[in-house]
């Protein structure tokens, strides 16, 4: 086997060393359960072959960048420069673990150390962590944060977050025995979240741009929300957004937990993305996630640590502020990198590109009759309301080769939006692309 | 020269990507545009390569050397697994396509999930858990769901851990409402059934074991432990941390095991990339098994589906958004294909055999309380042999730094005092292997000889010396801010 | 410009420091000639724009591995491992230079090392060099160093030498003034070398396996060639077949030339390839080409040097041995990492696979009326007679997405050889794809 | 630890590639199986991949710091160059393929063709040299075809080149049969007309002019030489390792160049990879053109062919096998587009502007025969300054890497004493040249503070310490030979 160096021969000396007659005593304490004989299991292939046995499921999918491509719904599909994914795969990045020896692993130190910053500027906070599974638990432990820091226990979601968020937040909460409420879908954005408040909500978790595209001016809520005690978290699923909108933390939020993934990393059908937390200074002992502090070594110099390692579970088993033990480490690494290439003027000009994108999408769409769009405001995505179900709509694209969207009632079952698609517009558009949606969603209009 | 940040290089007017802004078109951004500056930095592409560069060169890597972190598993990353995950059909694909746009998707995690459930014995996977402990949270949760499901939910509130549990363990059942009665491990460093017999009763939901476990010890009563859990009601939650030192040998499934995480990135190669991401899926016994997370994969007939929707299923709920670690998914079953069942077999007994000749190699200079057991895919020492030297633990680690050897894991598990851990993993020749204890025992008998210095100093060279971690959690510096009142430094 | 550092402001100011108004002053020795205006030429692209250009391009080439695949001549495809493209990669291999500081460049050095000693050992000769620009290159130098050695000036070509490499040495031997005799192109290995030997000759150079797939017993001839003076010059151009067959040096020959591309490195339409270079001991000093040597620095450690440069442009200017002063590093760095892989063992094993692979299509061909195998003896290539054009045969293949196969005439254009395929297989093959080839050649026939 | 070799660590009976032997079949080998043991050691692939990382960790490189060799050019070497070369459609088709299939390729080449042509304001291309010697090569053979075609192939067999010439000049020359007549520079470091003039004359077939030249300035009567060059009946090649200089602000065809080569590797980013592949194409004026090498691209209207074949063509021959190095090509033009026309021309301002900026910096220091001139992309400077300090030009470029600076180029161009000639490119950021500047600065004080030993045992921080050269000239070792009588030390 081509992963493993010991030869039979090593492995016989080794054996023998230890005086042993047979690779089997070594396992003598689970005699009992040893499997007598192999798994019915296929034998080992080569790399030839395994190429071609994934190459073959690969080849089943139809990859985003083959054809017009008009997805989001919390996964964005932008250009990565070429230099993220070699950097990334540097044996030095790919292959170390938690950097647990410091002395050992600045590289990887100071790199979350830039990230963390980066990730504060971005969001308008103090700091931020070192990254999370990504932002759909980012948000759930942002309401454990919120109850930690209030000391209450009741959670008031809007329903123009992304309802795999909410979900996620509701099995924990419910798990936790915690309170939570779920505001119903809100496609047109006029829910009042203002008049729902109370001085029982540790928290109240709000999106902008929402789920639908609008985008959600946070300032008002930030007030009412201070003025009861209550915690504004504000969601982010396009991190790409705050290159051109203002930052939830000027706004006023307490939390701010973001998708990242749609800097630096691709699709990948989900996962692995990258959970960004950030918050203020004042709370950052109740915060959940692995932190990088600066600190000087004993010769002076400037040096990177993990640090609070107090609120963690390694340290405080039962009594730490969240189980996670792992970061997104590799995907923060990929953002920061791909943020550092953009640096402010980038990534302006990128999500400007994008916003013009998508209002010329939006234009192109709003001539069509029968066909209507939702949104007064948006950044790169947009709700359109057709007059029929998006499902079937989305199927019949697919089947020539246009990726059209996303039906709302994908994310949200059971709650009458069948009629709705959400359109994510980026760079990578032509307007070749835009054409053929148009021409379809006409289509579509006149059946 | 040293590497500076990238605040202190990077100009914001400045960008490492070409964009032609849009010309003339009306914003929609409802009165939202950005009014704060953003204080990011950008370099261009040469500056933006040699920084992470010159940083990386600051890291050890299991690429440059032996990396012996007990209980983490620093094997082989094959980069097959990552030409694979790659692949445009893997990478670029986004998780709301339709389904008929991505079967082969659906098909590579029912291949995966084959592989797991196979080689675990147990009913079903539940895939989407994006990280060991996020796994223990699912089984945990599946757990809780059942009991619920049982009316016992008001009842059956303590887990049993035991003492040298991996703190994930209590951390993931405090957080779901449970309260942890800690469990001791006998002399010989296993749980004992009749310990198990006595703290369970009716209100126990489930024990949470590590087997092998964080002693690098096989549980050898695992049998009868499960045996009295499940008789008393209860569920059997395995931390599957440790799983690679059974892999093709043992099925947890066989053992009576109900529900356990599989750290891909441990077990199955997936690269730990620094501290993540990792992959925790989940595999289940079939008295658990209804209570999956969604989505979930259901075969009808040839096709697959994925059911999202929680309506008209006892599943608990969503863990996270989408379907999982797709990427790692990828990389798991390229490692497993490339294995086989054979590999993966061999595999297991070179990671233990490994581990065992470190043990003989290594016990007459150093300490430990089960010197003379075998042990699994680890070892385990103590600091009884460098007691009054003046070395400590800690001292020790950096010293082997010095060494070019990255450290054991030091002061886990709890159970041991002044632990060492020591996994090589099947992945290290015995070349390797044969200077890793030439090293060890060369500083092992300097710690005898009273050479203190080569320790208390250590490490004299890596990139750092020793660095305050006191000061670093005392007053945090979690965030760049440029020095006052003058010009940022502006390093090379 | 993503590539270019410095800003505006940042070349104002140094302008400034010089005492410079613009930029064009630095160009005042060239002021007449400097272009008043841009040339006619596109401005700067986007990574996504030049990704979408040169996609495009390479859109239109069918790739070798997206269909059944039977061409050599030369150049073969062979499974490379993924650590190798990924090793080559590595920052410190990709942007070194020539390592001519060689207490900061052990790693290149290290490696030239060890390839210079698998291409000594492959070949069977005491010494080899690290490197030249292809194979054919490689076989004009031998023609020239031939010279040198023997202080002769008239080579003899075989008629189953590749005719690219021997009208590589002819232009090079015609514009030197030295006199070159090729063979005509012999498809059925029937010359006779020996009895064309004389002692003017300073070398007789003569492939195996021949162009045509043929394995030559080079034995006798090195016989002959000893006794009138004649340095033997053997050519390889599929270096996998050295795992099977004897080596040149093990037969007799002088000098070894050979094309290393078919081991770590993928067909790249022709270049950049690997030209492998071994000769006797003796002749050390009249080698061309940079050599690696072995010595130890001020504390007595083993390094690695460039050494005997003396026979080399930079230092011999007119009298040096060649103008080369160029090798094909991360070309060898594949093919030393590949064949580090592969081991002794796994050479012989994929060279057994290559020729049972052969052999299973040659036996299918051998049934297929009307075509003819030219050859009683191969290593993965033969030479098939068609009743028909091979050119023609090969045109409509490719129109079904078959690549079938190298028609001589492609390489000997006016030699008569027109019915003549070669044919190649390689570990790459399944039986689908010599299904697939052979229904095609039997179609072929019956047309 | 050190590395040792393969053949030290590896085995001979153990491979890093899983390969499944044929069964049975009737080999047809003719007799010819070899006899003769291999003697190559295998690697696991983990083994494989610490051991070439390990390795690289020992060399430096563009992407770990600035790289300032002058005439080499070691410049950024954009990543999407190397992602572009990868695609399929490029890297992964044969030579040999039917041009119907391979159409993308050749408009690839003829792209490729039209910037160089354009840019240097030519005639026509020659893309199948290999490197730059290779071009050299290709450009004087055209010319020896010319004179040939004119019937003065036995009167003209003279080459001129001046003594500042890269040694692969005269080397060129004297292989295709050219007696080479050295010119002197004046002490302006220039080549002057008179000088050329009194040695041109009916037995002198080219003159080989570097311009850039190597001393780092544009030679000012290149206009006046080409004139009186042609005057006499003879050709111009110019060295094209320089262009990158000029590229964008002067074409060499303005100046009456007739042939130039032009270093892709150099000029266009390709990367050098430790010494190779390089790539030499060379633009031809129309006056040689017709004697471009085999093969060449023919456009008949929309349609691009390959001519292979010389019969029915002037062409002087076929160079290499199969159409030149189809994989530099890819990177080139992905650099040359990415930069198009306008940053082309900035790439060279950047460079010049670079250069001078070093020269204006440095030159109270330092000392150089022409410290007061403009220089183009490279600043020469000589060691009078160093004159009677007992450190010498080299002691004083090893003192660099302990600076972790490359030592720029030393001893070249052989017109100046104790040359050091240094060429930042256009990839260095401000911070990194004011670093370099900074650096040598510092060193130049300590050699006048007489501070010898910083510099004579130079490198003290390398991988190795001074290098025994003259030992391993006397007495090559240029293989692995295992120790005698004893097993081969194992070394991890």
């Amino acid at each position: 086997m081509r992963y493993l160096p010991l030869s039979p021969t090593e492995r016989e000396d080794m054996l023998t060393r230890m005086g042993l007659a047979e690779i089997d005593d070594l396992f003598a304490d689970a005699a009992d359960k040893l499997l007598k004989a192999p798994l019915d299991l296929p034998r080992h292939k080569s790399e030839l072959e395994v190429e071609r046995a994934l190459g073959a499921l690969a080849a089943k999918n139809l990859a985003a960048g083959a054809v017009p491509f008009f997805l989001g719904a919390g996964a964005y599909k932008h250009h990565v420069p070429a230099s993220v994914d070699h950097l990334i795969q540097r044996s030095e990045f790919l292959t170390s673990y938690t950097p647990y020896q410091p002395e050992i692993s600045q590289g990887t130190l100071q790199v979350l150390f830039e990230f963390q910053t980066q990730v504060a500027r971005l969001t308008g906070m103090d700091v931020a962590n070192a990254s999370m599974y990504d932002g759909s638990t980012a948000a759930a432990e942002a309401v454990l944060m919120a109850h930690r820091v209030t000391r209450r226990r009741n959670a008031l979601l809007s329903g123009g977050l992304h309802p795999h968020y909410a979900e996620t937040a509701r099995t924990l909460s419910e798990m936790a025995n915690d309170d939570i409420r779920i505001l119903p879908p809100d496609p047109l954005a006029q829910e009042d979240l203002i008049a729902q408040l109370d001085d029982s909500l540790s928290c109240v978790v709000v999106q902008s741009p929402d789920v639908y595209g609008h985008l959600r001016d946070l300032r008002p809520l930030a007030d009412a929300c201070r003025a009861k005690g209550v915690l504004l978290v504000a969601v982010v699923t396009e991190i790409l957004s705050l290159g051109l909108i203002e930052s939830p933390g000027a706004q006023g939020a307490d939390i701010v937990v973001a998708e990242g993934q749609s800097i630096g990393n691709g699709l990948n059908f989900g996962g692995p993305y990258l959970g960004l937390f950030a918050t203020r200074e004042k709370y950052v002992r109740q915060m959940p996630g692995r932190l990088c502090g600066q600190t000087l070594d004993s010769q002076g110099r400037r040096g990177f640590v993990l640090t609070l390692s107090t609120r963690e579970q390694h340290i405080r088993r039962e009594k730490a502020t969240s189980n996670i033990c792992t970061n997104s480490g590799l995907c923060a690494l990929a953002f920061s990198i791909h943020l550092s290439l953009l640096g402010e003027k980038g990534l302006r000009e990128l999500a400007l590109v994008n916003h013009a994108n998508a209002v010329a999408l939006a234009e192109a769409i709003e001539t069509i009759p029968g066909v209507k769009l939702l949104n007064q405001s948006f950044f790169n995505e947009f709700c359109v309301e057709l007059p029929g179900p998006a499902a079937e709509f989305v199927e019949r694209a697919a089947a020539r080769n246009l990726l059209a969207g996303v039906p709302a009632s994908r994310l949200s079952p059971r709650a009458g939006l069948d009629n709705l698609l959400l359109v994510a517009s980026s760079e990578l558009n032509t307007d070749a692309d835009r054409a053929t949606l148009v021409a379809a969603l006409r289509e579509e209009a006149a059946r | 020269h040293e590497t500076g940040l990238i605040f202190e290089h990077g100009r914001e007017d400045f960008s490492g990507v070409d964009i032609d802004p849009p010309q003339d078109f009306k914003p929609r951004l409802g009165g939202l545009e950005r009014q704060s500056p953003l204080g990011l930095p950008g370099l261009s592409e040469p500056e933006c390569l040699r920084h992470y560069v010159r940083l990386s060169k600051q890291n050890y890597a299991i690429d440059t050397g032996l990396y012996p972190l007990g209980s983490c598993t620093m094997k082989h990353n094959p980069r097959l697994n990552e030409k694979m995950a790659r692949l445009p059909g893997f990478a670029d694909i986004h998780p709301l396509q339709p389904l008929s746009t991505v079967r082969g998707a659906l098909e590579l995690m029912a291949d995966l999930s084959h592989w797991l459930v196979t080689l675990t014995g147990t009913e079903a996977v539940a895939l989407t858990p994006k990280a060991g402990a996020h796994g223990e949270m699912c089984g945990m949760m599946a757990i809780k769901a059942a009991i619920a499901a049982r009316g016992e939910a008001a009842t059956r509130k303590i887990v049993l851990a035991p003492e040298s549990a991996h703190g994930t363990n209590p951390a993931t059942a405090a957080s779901l409402g449970f309260t942890v009665r800690s469990i001791p491990a006998g002399e010989n460093g296993l749980v004992h059934p009749e310990t198990v017999a006595a703290a369970l009763g009716p209100d126990v939901a489930a024990i949470m074991l590590t087997n092998p476990n964080t002693c690098g010890l096989f549980e050898r009563d695992i049998v009868e432990i499960a045996r009295l859990v499940h008789e008393a009601g209860a569920y059997f939650y395995c931390d599957g941390a440790n799983f690679n030192a059974i892999v093709g040998k043992v099925r947890p499934g066989d053992l009576g095991v109900d529900a356990m995480h599989i750290n891909l990135h441990k077990t199955f190669s997936t690269p730990h990339g620094g501290g993540g991401p990792g992959a925790g899926p989940v595999v289940l016994s079939s008295r658990l098994a209804p209570f999956a997370p969604i989505p979930f994969l259901r075969r009808d007939g040839d096709k697959l589906t994925l059911v999202e929707d929680k309506e008209d299923t006892q599943s608990f709920g969503r863990m996270a958004a989408f379907h999982g670690q797709m990427g790692m998914f990828v990389r798991a079953l390229s490692y497993i294909l490339s294995h086989g069942g054979d590999g993966l077999a061999m595999a297991s007994e070179n990671a233990v055999l490994s581990a065992n000749y470190l043990r003989v190699c290594l016990k007459d200079v150093m300490s430990s309380p089960f010197a003379e057991r075998l042990c699994m895919h680890e070892v385990l020492f103590d600091d009884a042999w460098m007691k009054d030297s003046g070395v400590t633990v800690l001292d020790f680690a950096k010293a082997m730094i010095d060494e070019g050897i990255h450290p054991m894991t030091v002061y886990f598990p709890l159970v041991v005092h002044g632990a060492m851990l020591i996994e090589p993993t099947e992945s290290e020749s015995a070349a390797f292997l044969d200077m890793f204890v030439a090293t060890l025992r060369d500083l092992a008998f300097s710690v005898k000889n009273g050479e203190v210095e080569r320790f208390t100093g250590a490490p004299y060279y890596a990139p750092r010396t020793r660095l305050d971690e006191t000061t670093a959690a005392r007053k945090p510096v979690l965030t760049y801010k440029a020095p006052v009142g003058g010009r940022e430094p502006k390093e090379a």
